[in-house]
């Protein structure tokens, strides 16, 4: 499977409230419903080991009980054609889902040395209940 | 057992030519004219909907029954479009590209474009001079008086011009 | 005009429900209000017959009996820089808009040839009443 | 600090309802409270003074009563690599925060001369409360 991000959730912009926890890496959904979901991952570039990366890949993922595979709900893929000096590349994400009380919702990436993690108006992961 | 009050329930029905359903008023009422919006539903299909001019800065190009008018979109000033019309009620602005700038369509329509600067041909005959559709287009020979260099065609020196290496043009330059 | 997207409402991730229904290619609005609508399409190319394309367009377009002209609601215009060896272009989109009973939401885009349709999570569209 | 964006509130598509109100470029809530907000601008060029712009910004910032300094919320950058005929390169963002009444939001971007203004449907800028 691809790198999981981990997530502040309680310092700064950060927070979680109704039960929404996050634990392991995941926002645990409190209650079955549909949910908007949504995340943005700023991607940066060249990172020094780095083979210049020819795309990257944010995927919004859930992990069930009721299933043994993670199931890909929403995906950013986008090539890059920036040429070796510093590059950016934001991919935001979001759309509603129907989730079961207990899913885990994380969010996955081609290659986790290409995330700015650095400030946190620029990578960020929530979910709300409709 | 309260007695359940059956709310009339209009369906939807066709309306005649020039009339809309209104779901609010639930009857058909008479269309406002192009460059009006609907302001209030007509309360019987027999009396009019208070139609009102569009504001300033929006349009309606046909009859309708909405409640607001579209906004005038904008010439792109900074890149070099120039308004050909103006907005009015009943029309949107129509752009062009400025004086020396032609059109690049984004799309089969145009409805997205850049304006670019025209080709100045130097030292070229012109062909087709530019237009708001397309660059200009140069003469492939060097006028007289000027002498290639790649692809560009230079002014001739006149002899003892600059006492260096001088390029008398004419059948020399056009080798 | 520019060709309408057609869209899965039943199967995997795909759902309507509370009377918001999918017929002839549209969501159509079953109660007047303000609604988020979003759409993401996912773009890629070289496609075999394809001249290389200079840009991508997706539309969040409105059609309605009250108005003979569709109305664009939310546009995401890319242009491409991409190399000829295989690109990918997300567009995301989403906003609130105000809606009326019957009116009906479309997607269109610009190419229907360069849309990657193969899975589901990368190219979707929906919408929920505020 | 970074130009900010002025915006249409009445015309066409846009309105604003439940007191939420905009002046002076910003929306200003009326109640606390977790609101989705959200932005798109679209930037394009060339412009006629224009340097080669290497990159945009966007970012969506809140100012309060009760801090002397703005505070950045959502940034999306992104690194231009189109070549000098024109571009158009789309930027959105949305997210959950946590606001207090008379906090007020506003767009920021890093040219003001690159915003495609030109068209409603193009660069957009909208909260809701949950």
């Amino acid at each position: 499977h691809l790198p999981i991000l981990q997530w502040e959730d309680k310092r700064g912009l950060a927070f979680t409230k109704n039960n929404l926890s996050y634990s392991s890496n995941a926002l645990v959904i409190p209650v079955s419903g549909d949910y908007y979901v949504y995340a943005q991952v700023t991607f940066r570039g060249p990172v020094e080991s780095g083979t210049k990366p020819s795309f990257v890949t944010e995927i919004i993922t859930k992990v069930t009980d009721s299933y043994p595979e993670p199931t890909q709900l929403l995906t950013g893929t986008k090539t890059l054609s920036e040429n070796s000096s510093g590059w950016f590349q934001p991919i935001y994400l979001g759309a509603v889902v129907s989730l079961e009380v207990g899913d885990k919702l994380m969010v996955n990436v081609s290659d986790i040395k290409l995330v700015d993690y650095t400030k946190e108006h620029k990578t960020f992961f929530g979910a709300f209940l409709l | 057992q309260p007695l359940l009050r059956l709310r009339r329930h209009a369906t939807r029905l066709p309306c005649p030519a020039g009339m809309n359903w209104i779901e609010t008023a639930h009857q058909c009422c008479r269309q406002c004219p192009a460059g009006k919006f609907l302001s209030k539903p007509c309360t019987s299909p027999e009396n009019d909907s208070v139609c009102l001019d569009c504001p300033a800065g929006t349009f309606r190009t046909q009859p309708n029954t909405l409640s607001e008018c579209q906004a005038c979109y904008e010439c792109d000033r900074q890149a070099f479009q120039s308004v050909l019309s103006n907005c009015s009620a009943t029309s949107n602005v129509a752009c062009g590209c400025e004086p020396g700038h032609f059109r690049v369509c984004l799309d089969q329509h145009c409805s997205e474009f850049s304006c670019r600067k025209c080709q100045p041909c130097t030292g070229r005959l012109i062909q087709r001079p530019c237009s708001e559709a397309q660059d200009t287009l140069c003469d492939s020979s060097c006028k007289p008086d000027f002498y290639r260099e790649g692809d560009e065609c230079r002014p001739c020196h006149t002899y003892g011009d600059n006492g260096a290496g001088v390029v008398e043009c004419g059948h020399y330059a056009d080798q």
